[in-house]
């Protein structure tokens, strides 16, 4: 395997991402006041069935998290926009927003050399592939815990499936 | 998912959790592809499954109802349960429960939570300990919960004890995925009993303690 | 983010780094959020951080100006840096760094990272020295740079001298994860000096050796 491969497939390097994710998501989670955006945002669909992800093609789940991925890359993006033009922003609320901009285009890049952005593109049925299913969100606790779930869930099954792919 | 009849592994697990809190509203799973949560109370006549009603509804879906069941414990109280549909046991995203008393509509229990954070494993089976060719080691390997789901996101724990009650309990903790350990710190000439039990690792998933494997048992 | 007055810390960073090749854009991250470069240069008049112009782009991204500060150094120098702001520090990313002067455009420096490569940790801290119970040798404890991301992920080495000087210096490398050792090899009666350093792992990480900790000393 080329060397950048074992980056992602280092189980701590996308535990840090995900530990991050979750601090995120506990720092917002009480929050009512300050916390809410002022307009919606669209975020990618977090939810796994195992039963159904199990059968799923793997070049669906890679369109899953490829396409998830940067659709919450720009959701948070969006997010810090919003933050940082509110009446009073918190600083640790921005803190875990830019910290969430870098990591997202961490795994971005690091998904990429694993080789998602390739699967997601291929799959041999492309025109059968479902399309993406998105929800709204208006407050940064959700957001954030989009953020999280996503890492925790999708992401993370469908790189650990990568990477035992690529040991073989 | 469980029968209407007291089924002996549903009573051994809700067992193992309601020793956690009584008259809570508690839930897991064991596979991931299923939920089941129950709550215990008093029995008292009259008091029937039709007497509340549970329902439950995930992040930016409509709410659903779910299908009460009732069946006496073994300490004599009466058990209530219901279990999710398999497409509704979605992970990695909130799921509301809501329990009320059917009559007055009164609120009798609130939760959210994320099926992939109660995962109750079975305990792990076909536990082997054997005495290693040189040095005194002994190796244990064993198997994952039959049936399990992602069995490289399961960790273990294994307990050492010696057979003869002196020195006390050891756990040993063990890294995901793996399924063998080497323990090279025994005392020789010793009968000592091994166990072991798993649950799914964090952060991506949560839950609770399996129950103890079968023994087994050695002599150093 | 380092003020624009010389701050300590940054000072003896810098130093530490700046000893590997004078003239040079250097750049270190601390804890994996924080990015800063900089440069030093013989100090002569009117040339201040005006005249230079650093911006940087990661992957695929526009470009970006980063604001440049100045402070003369230790030794005399003159030393111009920027700090990028954290949601721009992503690691495992390329990044591309360019430094002009800003009357002609010239181009002054020019270069590749990863901030994942270049990781400049704090000390590792707390190491406390004792002798164990038995068999003479020498057991070492410390706990990982405050604030440090990642512990598992770095590894340490241990220096150990023997108080008189003679016998030279030992390195004692550790595997990434692990803040002890035990040390074996020691002569008998002699007192021995123990400082430890601290530096990411590869491959997934990369960067420079922290500085010593505070050293802590023993009779044997």
């Amino acid at each position: 395997a080329p060397p950048r491969l074992s980056l992602i497939c280092d189980g701590r390097v996308l535990e840090r991402y995900i530990l991050e994710a979750k601090e995120a998501e506990n720092v917002t989670m009480g929050c009512a006041e300050g916390c809410s955006l002022s307009e919606n945002i669209t975020v990618p669909d977090t939810k796994v069935n195992f039963y159904a992800w199990k059968r799923m093609e793997v070049g669906q789940q890679a369109i899953e998290v490829w396409q998830g991925l940067a659709l919450l890359s720009e959701a948070v993006l969006r997010g810090q926009a919003l933050l940082a033009n509110s009446s009073q922003p918190s600083e640790t609320l921005q803190l875990h927003m830019d910290k969430a901009v870098s990591g997202l285009r961490s795994l971005t890049s690091l998904l990429r050399a694993l080789g998602a952005q390739k699967e997601a593109i291929s799959p041999p049925d492309t025109a059968s592939a479902a399309p993406l299913r998105t929800f709204t969100v208006d407050t940064l606790c959700k957001l954030f815990r989009i953020y999280s779930n996503f890492l925790r869930g999708k992401l993370k099954l469908y790189t650990g499936e990568a990477c035992r792919r690529g040991d073989r | 998912p469980p029968p209407n009849l007291p089924d002996p592994k549903f009573e051994s697990k809700a067992a193992l959790l309601g020793t956690r809190g009584p008259e809570e509203l508690l839930c897991f799973t064991e596979r991931l592809e299923d939920l089941v949560c129950f709550w215990e109370e008093a029995a008292s006549p009259g008091v029937g499954s039709n007497n509340y009603s549970f329902s439950y509804q995930l992040e930016g879906e409509p709410w659903k109802p779910c299908r009460l069941h009732q069946a006496p414990t073994a300490r004599g109280a009466v058990r209530f349960w219901c279990s999710l549909p398999t497409a509704d046991t979605s992970s990695f995203v909130p799921l509301e429960l809501l329990v009320t008393v059917a009559s007055s509509g009164a609120l009798r229990y609130h939760r959210i939570i994320h099926v992939n954070e109660v995962v109750l494993l079975d305990a792990p089976v076909g536990l082997l300990a054997r005495l290693a060719d040189e040095g005194g080691h002994v190796v244990l390997r064993w198997l994952p919960p039959p049936g399990a789901p992602m069995t490289t996101h399961i960790r273990y724990e294994v307990d050492v004890s010696a057979g003869n009650g002196a020195g006390g309990a050891q756990r040993v903790e063990i890294l995901e995925g793996r399924t063998e350990c080497v323990l090279s710190n025994l005392r020789g000439r010793t009968r000592y009993t091994f166990a072991v039990r798993a649950r799914m690792a964090e952060p991506s998933f949560g839950g609770f303690w399996s129950a103890w494997s079968e023994p087994v048992s050695l002599l150093t």
